[in-house]
This record gives structure tokens, C-alpha cells and sequence, in this order.
């Protein structure tokens, strides 16, 4: 199922692995043209997503060839050893989180699973965490609190699971609290919003010292269409509730909600798995490097700082947005 | 008599009957609005805890005199400059300024519960559905910072439909700074007490509400993160008549106690004491 | 049901409630015959229970006209706040707890809860409680801890319930967490063993600075019938391992093991509710006057030596029993 | 060849057979006794973990020549001079003692895995099915004392049928007693890894075997508070075929890791190297 606006993309792309396979044929030829279609392609690439609208952006985030937690562990990190389980219930599939290794560095790493085949799907439950994801979370920042380890979370995820047993289970309670916590653990934590950033889900592994977000990644309070069918009653209008809404990176960085766009290659991640890890590695080895150097109290301070101050009348975030409409 | 005369005289009886009698949302049962008001917007049918006004609140939790409201210049703040099918979020926002008279969905303040002294957050759901805008969020912290300084007991009254949508993930954010505020006041040993009204949910819920040293519901109000609509769409089956009712999370662990509206000051009053503040 | 070894004593209660009835009548003077029997009475009370065994002291830690932590909360206390749940899965009735005040001291009260009727035992499983009422035992001494209050735990358990869900959902783990936690808890916490100290199930909530007993409680790693069979490979000799435990108090106190008992009257606490009450109101309210002027780091250290002390090789507690036995 | 010839014949072959084999307690095959040893004492077959001495976990685990033994005075105490239909409980413990050659169900020490020293604490189930008694009790908490002196990680290999019964309410209070000490170490920041084998179970499961930092079990072993009997009676229904095993109690959240156990040194190397000392 390809993208409506990725059409012309996708043409050329065919066309090239087509020349590439008649080229093959030691009496074939096709160098120029496919020298001449690659640069064409690489400035498709370049104009279309320069151009993506909010809701285009909101597709990306969600496709589903979009690097997840288990490519990013085996193709950005040395080592994971997971840890299971939250020592009450049960080992949610939704999130997982274990010891990891990024270049040198040791970190736990917490992520939000999603799966690529239904199957891998369904064990996950699509990213949506239940309460007991976001208690094993909250138990690993602790052991990485005692370890003295940085926390790195990976955020995708369209939302914490609205099930009946999700909320008997205290869906609520178990987000609160981790909010509550993580607002004063005493070790690094960086977030990166690597996909979708989908409301109390996200932010119940997303209080960071630092908050990082692909380029093409979304983050916002509610869905598009959720919004949209509540705003203005019409799910059909999804386009103009992402629009509204605010949900991509620049728009984030503006309001002051995220601290870095790590760039996506031209044509998404999902297009250049290799390419967004390598920005994504530096852009955390950089950020854990400036961190290490902050003692624990100066950390929790900094933090409770960064959040107490979003949203704040006459804060800078707000006077940034209105410059940012002016424009 | 014509019949547009009948129609008119039934019609005048209505709006009679709707200056008289108020209809209980729990039962629909008929009640003269005096007994209703008398009864502190309890149904004396059914039990049934219908919204009150920050002001009656106020009047019922804290002594009479003692109230001094905390940071009343605080509204709404529009950083998205929001706009949807029904136009500017800005002046429906001002809209509800004027018609509740606050400048947000929550009022602060501090006063006295039987003599002790408390800050007190009361949320009010005629203000866009008491739901959670940057001002909410920044009215909550500063009162947890308030009650940090002064060592004082914080209490929030919730009553919320949840995150304020028009204030995109602004609004998200302020679940993370009320909860970063009460994560200070916890650790410095200085009580908070939630107490959950009808209704708590969404945003609200997934934070200040659900981490209160002790948690207090009123009886039979809704209380949960996710709509049972989404989640009956989720699930594909129909939930239990109880499902999100302040009992239901009574009996799942996370709410301590429920009290009914006129036990209510005096079981705050009792809890407080059990503080030894050092 | 009465207990066998109480048979006489039964009897000459019957015949004084009958004297006393025929009493009414103003023609009747019974009154030097009630006078005489009453005397024997006590007398009786005072023999039969001064040479229970182990196994007739099991029976009446079990007696079912014992108090109960509801008939302790109604008659000791002057007020009680029941907190619910454990903020995770559900509210246990096994074990309930709450604010209380105990004369003029605030108190965390916790304790195990038993029926007296079939509905009550069903309700409160018979004062076997899930991991759910430990972990909410955990939460309200954390509660506790906070706000600077003593906690009483009334200990009168079986055991912890050996069930399926118990275990899914980790009896093990909880009450471990709650030996872990408890250990380190810096507020005072004085433990009573009221009736049944079964196992795990009683320690779960029962490290304290101060251990206290009823003078027919029982307090044993297995109950006397579990022991039986497994040593003996014979449940009905029961009694002989009741024996072979040392679960009395008086043995318990030889061997370090408890701190003080707490009598019972004559004829047992089933017989005198507001006596038995009376005796522990006046313990517990000295022991935490006691405890009260000690810093919480010095009541965590002392807690830990305690502990740390019992079943030392070469302790006091050893040679206390050695000398004990030589009696 | 008469009757008897054929019987003491088979009688013969089948001590051969004793000497040569091994069986399964798991699946019930017959491995060579040799292939069984070199397999670490995991069945070819199936997979099963069977038990191992203290000494093969020591070789197992930590560096050769590095071990050296802590408290190894410490043995058995017999505070209730208890006796049952089997005789005194001192004859028993001294027969154990015998055989095994320990003084108590653990063995305790420091070493090193890869060259990271370590405090270890190896319980060894044919010490009176690893009952959990004053000595262990007291070797476990000197254990984590020593590992918080010397800053130095503390790992505790469990194999358990539960609380000491011969003990009595002393063997109870070892749960109390060793958790204080983990306690302790948890608070000062030292790490403390526990590795649950076949089995673990009662009181040693509701004390040190549970509050590791990190669980790990080896594959397919038993782990619970309650025996299969005891609770088969009290809910009068059968119980799933995995219940209790390694890997219903992850699915359940109470084990972080499963590892076989020709890989758990390495595991535990990695696992250590996590641990910024400071
Ligand atoms: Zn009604
Ligand atoms: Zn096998």
C-alpha cells in the first residue's frame, strides 16, 4: 500500500531496480539512464518530503517499513540483554526495556514494541502498552537509577491500550505515576519519538532530559482523526486536526516541547534504515555525553525546571509559537 | 380552545416544571430544584452525585471566611492559536470566561478545613469540561509549590473530561508538571490528598488525580483513563454496568475511600490529622 | 464446639447462667451458691489454662469467639479510616488496613481479617490474603512512613493464601518485597501476633521494632498439622509436632524470637474480649511511647541488629533456648 | 543355566546398566553417565536442568583458583532440639553433613566471574533438600554484609524445598533476617543477582530468591511459594502443566532472564559490567 504522494517516488524507484535488473546482462547498458534517474530521484525525494503536510508527516510516522524498536536494537546498539517483567503481573509485550550498549556506552534501554507481520502484531499489541508495560518501565528506570545508568526510551506508539483489563489493571494510575517518578529519577534520561508519539502512552516513558524526535515522527495530545471526529465531528477532516494540532517535529521544537530533530534521510526512514541510526546514534552519544558530566541533583533540577515551565503563560515557549505564526 | 392554544399552555407548563424541578442525570427522577440544591446537588433518589460550581465547593469544604483564592490571574492561553469546526479555540475560551466567571478550569487557593490550615485546587467541569489547559496545569503546580514552601497540605478537587485538545501537546505536557510538582511534595513528606469527582478521566486521571497519598471518590462517579466508548470499539463487547465507577476502582485497588459529599469535609479534616508535620 | 480440655469449665458456666436465671425471680436466692461456684470457676479457668500443652493452646489460638481484627478495631480503637488497595490490582480482604487512634496516638493499623460467619470467611478468605493485600500492607506503611505515623500490625493468619492466582500474581514476591521493605521502614512498627501466626503469611506483615503476643497466640513456621504429616507422615500427630515447634509464646520469648506477651485473662481471650483488649492497649501504648523517642535512623538500625541477631550461631537466643531446656 | 543363573544375570546387567546411565528426571530417557556429566547434568534429550553440586557451580561459575570460602565454620544449630518419627534432628543434619561434606545447605565465598570479583552464595539441595536454616540463614546475610563492605556485587544461586522445619520459627525469621541485609545492599547501591534452580520454592522464594535486581532462571526449573499439592487441595482443581515453572513465572513478570546454564556465567559477566561502580 503505498502513499498517495510518494507515487511519483515510488515510479522512479521501479524504474531504476528495472534498468539495474536488465543491466545485468553483460551486452545491457543502462548506466547513463540510471545515473540520470537516480539523480532525479534524489531530488524527488528532497522536494516531496520538504513539503510534507502534517498529515502526510502523520502517514510516515506510521508506515509500516518504519525502522522499530527490534531494528533499531540490532542495528543501533552492540548488545541487549532484556529484562522482563514488572515483579507484579505480567511481562508486557507492548514495551520492552533491557540492558544495552550504544557504541561504549551502557544504557537501559525502554521502548515501545510494535510488530511488522500481524502475528508480531498481535503479540504486541501494535505498540499499545498495558498498565504492566509502563510498571516494568517504570521498575527498570529504577534499576537503572541504582545502577547509575542513563535511561534511553524509544517512543512509538499510537497510545496506551484502551482495553477493558488495561483498565482494571489501573491504565491511569500506572502513567501517573510514572510521570510522578520519572520527574525526579537521578540518572540521564533521553526520549526520541522515533514514530508515532500517541498521547499519555508516550509521555508515560517520555520525561527526558532530553527529547529527541525524528524528523518525520509525530507527537501529539490526541490522534488526528480522534480529534477530528471530536472537533468537528468528522473523521474525514483528520488532515486538518494534524494540521491544527501542531504534531510534527518543527512545530515541537518551536513550542519548546522536544530539544532536537534528528534529520531522517530524504525519502523517510523507512527508505534508509542505516542512514537514520547513524544520525540517531550521534545524536544520543552527543546528548548522554552532556549529561554524564550533571550530578543527580543537578539533573532532577534541570528536569523539573524544563517541565514546570511548559505551558507557562507568558513563557518563552508560547512567545516562540506566536513569532513562529507570524512568520 | 384552538389547538395552538393547548400546545402553547403545555409548553408554558414545561418551562415551568424546568424553573421547579430538576431531572436527576442518574435516575431522570423529577425533583423540585430547592430539595435539589438543599441536598448539595445529591439525588436524594438515587444517591446520584451530580456536578457542583468551584464555588459551592468551595463553600462546602472550606470555612466560611477563610478562603483566599491563589493566582486567580492565571486563564487560558492559546499558544496553537486553535481553530475548528466551530471556530477559534480563543473565543470559546473566552466564552466560557464569561460564563462561569473563571479564567480557568480550576481555582486555587488556600483556606482552613475545620481549622486547618490547606491549599486547596478545585477543578470546575463548566469550564470547557474541566479539561486540562496550560493554565489548569500551571495553577495545579504552583499550588503543589505553594504548599511546598508554606508546608502546607495540597488538596485537588478533579472533575475532567481530560487533556484540553485545543492546546495540542501543551496540554499533554502539563501532566507531566503537575505530577513533577506532587513528586516534590511527596518527597518532601508533605501530604496530598485527591479527591475524584464526577467525572475523572483521560489526562486527568493519568496524572495529579491518581497519585494522592490518599485517594477519595465521591460514590457512583466515573472515574478512567480511556472512553468506554473506545474501549467497547477496542474490544468488541459490551463493559459491565460498573465499569469505571468509583467502586469498580475501589474494589481494583485504586481508590482508598468514598465519601459522600456531606461526609466529605469532615473525613479530609480527620485524614489531615493523621499528619505529623515536622 | 467446645474444646475437650474445656469440657468442666463449660459446665460450671452453664450452671452459674442457669442459677443466675432462676436468680430473677425475687422469690429465689441463689446468691451463695452463684457466689461459690464463681469462685470455682476461676479457679478452674485459672488451672486448666496454666497447663495447656501446645496443641490445646492451638486450639484456642483458633477458637472461633477469639477477637478479630473488626472486634479490635470496634473495641481498642477510637477511630479507623480503612485505606483500600494496593494502587495495582485490587483491594485484598484478606488484609485491611487504615488510619487509627489508639487512645491518643495516630497509628498505621494493619492487620489480617478474619469472619466469624461463613459470609465474613468467604469474604476475608479466611484470613489468608492474596499478594494484592501485602502489597497493599507495603503501601500504607510507606503511607506511614511519610507522615511520620507508627504502624501496628494485628498478625491472625493460617498462612498466605496457597492459591493459583495467588501465585500467578506472586505471593513469593510480595511478601519478599515486604521482609525487604519493612527492614528499612523508619518509622516504628510494632507487630502482635493476636492469634494464628502462620508462616510467611504472618511475617509478611510482622517485622517489627516491637513483637507482642497474646498469651495463646501461636506463632510457627508450619502449622502443627502440616508438620505432622510431613514428618511424621501422620497428621494426627499433630500434637506432637505442635510440641516438637516451640510455637507457644513462652517458648517464643525464650528464644528471642517475640518481645513481650501480652496475658490473656483466665479462661482465655474468647472469654473476656475487653480484657484481653485492655492488657494490649496498655502494651502497645508503651512500646510506642518507647519507640517514639528514637530517631528513624537509629530505629532502622536497631530493627536490623534484631533481626540480623536471630538464629546467630553462638547468640543469645541459642544458649536462652539451651538454658531453657535444661530446666 | 537354571533360573536363578538368569535372574542374578539380569540382576548384574542392570547395576551395569545403573553405573553406566543416568535417567532423566525430566523425560525419563536413559543417558550415558558420562555424556550427562560433560552436559553440565542438562538432559540431551529434553532440555531438563537437573541439580548440581555446589562445587560443579562453583567451576561453573567462577574463575578457577579464585574461589575462596568464606564462613565456612558455620554449620547447623539445633535451638529446639527437635526430634520427629525419624529421630533427633542433630543425627540427621550430622548425616548430612557427612555425605555432602558441607556444614550447612550453602556454601559462600568470593571469586571471580571473568575476572570481575564477585561474592557468591551457592545453595546445594542435597543438604537437606536446601532447607533454609539459621546457618544458611547466617551464611546469606554475612554474604551480603561482606559484598556491601567490600562494594563488591553479591550473586545467590537458590535451590530450595523451602523453610527448615526442624528449626522451627527460627528457620521463619532466616527470611526476615537475610532480606534486612539485601536490604541494606540494595539501599547503598551494590548489585545483588539472584539465580533460581531446580527448585525454589517456599520461604526461600518469598525472601532472597525473589529480590534480585536481576531474576534469572535456568530453563524449565520450579519456582513458587506454595507446593503443587497444597494448592491443587485448596482450589480443588488441576493446574496447568507450566505452572510454576521458569518461564510461566516470566510470562507472569517475576524473572527477567531465562539462561541455560552453560551460558549463565557469561550472562552474569555482561549483566555486571552494567554496574557503575562509583
Ligand atoms: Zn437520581
Ligand atoms: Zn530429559
Amino acid at each position: 500500500m503505498d502513499l498517495e504522494f510518494e507515487k511519483e517516488i515510488v515510479e522512479v524507484e521501479r524504474r531504476i531496480a528495472e534498468l539495474n535488473r536488465l543491466n545485468a546482462d553483460p551486452k545491457a547498458n543502462f548506466d547513463a539512464e540510471i545515473a540520470e534517474l537516480t539523480k532525479k530521484l534524489e531530488a524527488l525525494r528532497r522536494s516531496v518530503y520538504a513539503g510534507l503536510s502534517p498529515w502526510q508527516t502523520v502517514q510516515i510516522a506510521r508506515h509500516k517499513d518504519r525502522p522499530l524498536l527490534q531494528d533499531y536494537i540490532a542495528g543501533m546498539f552492540r548488545e541487549f540483554i532484556e529484562l522482563h517483567g514488572d515483579r507484579c503481573y505480567a511481562d508486557d509485550r507492548g514495551i520492552i526495556g533491557g540492558f544495552a550498549r550504544l557504541d561504549k556506552r551502557r544504557v537501559m534501554l525502554i521502548g515501545h514494541q510494535k510488530g511488522r507481520t500481524v502475528e508480531e502484531n498481535i503479540k504486541a499489541n501494535f505498540g499499545m502498552a498495558n498498565p504492566d508495560g509502563y510498571r516494568k518501565a517504570l521498575r527498570l528506570m529504577k534499576l537503572a537509577e541504582k545502577y547509575g545508568l542513563p535511561v534511553v526510551t524509544l517512543i512509538d506508539t499510537p497510545g496506551a491500550y484502551p482495553g477493558m483489563e488495561a483498565e482494571a489493571r489501573g491504565q491511569a494510575e500506572a502513567i501517573a505515576r510514572n510521570l510522578t517518578e520519572m520527574s525526579a529519577l537521578e540518572v540521564p534520561v533521553v526520549a526520541v519519538i522515533t514514530g508515532e508519539g500517541g498521547s499519555g502512552g508516550a509521555i508515560g516513558i517520555g520525561v527526558g532530559d532530553a527529547v529527541l524526535m525524528l524528523s518525520n515522527a509525530i507527537y501529539s495530545v490526541i490522534s488526528p482523526e480522534g480529534c477530528a471526529s471530536i472537533l468537528w465531528r468528522d473523521g474525514s477532516q483528520a488532515p486538518r486536526a494534524a494540521e491544527a494540532l501542531k504534531l510534527t517535529a518543527p512545530s515541537l521544537l518551536e513550542l519548546g516541547i522536544i530539544d532536537e530533530i534528528v534529520p531522517e534521510p530524504p525519502g523517510g526512514a523507512h527508505r534508509d534504515h542505516k542512514a537514520v541510526m547513524a544520525a540517531l546514534r550521534d545524536a544520543l552519544l552527543r546528548h548522554l555525553r552532556a549529561l554524564a558530566s550533571l550530578s543527580p541533583r543537578k539533573l532532577v533540577e534541570r528536569r523539573y525546571e524544563k517541565y514546570t515551565r511548559m505551558g507557562r503563560r507568558d513563557a518563552r515557549a508560547e512567545r516562540r509559537a506566536r513569532r513562529h505564526e507570524k512568520r | 380552545m384552538g389547538w395552538f392554544n393547548l400546545k402553547s399552555q403545555s409548553e408554558r407548563r414545561q418551562v415551568e416544571r424546568e424553573d421547579l424541578w430538576t431531572v436527576c442525570p442518574g435516575c431522570k427522577a423529577h425533583v423540585f430544584r430547592e430539595e435539589w440544591s438543599k441536598g448539595l446537588n445529591v439525588c436524594p433518589k438515587c444517591g446520584f452525585h451530580d456536578r457542583i460550581t468551584f464555588q459551592q465547593r468551595i463553600d462546602l469544604l472550606i470555612d466560611g471566611g477563610t478562603f483566599d483564592e491563589l493566582n486567580a490571574h492565571i486563564g487560558t492561553s492559546d499558544p496553537l492559536r486553535f481553530s475548528d469546526a466551530k471556530g477559534p479555540y480563543a473565543e470559546k475560551s473566552a466564552a466560557a470566561q464569561k460564563e462561569t466567571g473563571m479564567r480557568e478550569a480550576v481555582v486555587t487557593g488556600r483556606g482552613r478545613i475545620h481549622g486547618t490550615p490547606v491549599v486547596v485546587a478545585i477543578m470546575d467541569f463548566r469550564f470547557l469540561g474541566g479539561s486540562l489547559g496550560s493554565g489548569t496545569g500551571e495553577k495545579i503546580l504552583l499550588s503543589a509549590e505553594y504548599a511546598l514552601k508554606h508546608r502546607l497540605p495540597c488538596v485537588i478537587v478533579s472533575a475532567s473530561g481530560g487533556a484540553r485538545m485545543h492546546e495540542g501537546i501543551l496540554s499533554l505536557m502539563q501532566m507531566a508538571k503537575t505530577c513533577a510538582g506532587l513528586s516534590r511534595l511527596h518527597r518532601a513528606g508533605v501530604p496530598y490528598i485527591s479527591i475524584l469527582t464526577h467525572p475523572t478521566t483521560g489526562g486527568v486521571s493519568a496524572s495529579y488525580a491518581m497519585v494522592g497519598d490518599v485517594n477519595i471518590a465521591e460514590p457512583g462517579v466515573m472515574i478512567g483513563f480511556a472512553g468506554r466508548r473506545v474501549i467497547e470499539q477496542t474490544i468488541k463487547q459490551k463493559l459491565p454496568d460498573d465499569f469505571q465507577t468509583a467502586e469498580y476502582l475501589l474494589a481494583h485497588g485504586f481508590i482508598d475511600c468514598i465519601a459522600k459529599r456531606a461526609e466529605m469535609k469532615d473525613l479530609l479534616h480527620r485524614i489531615l490529622a493523621y499528619w505529623n508535620r515536622k
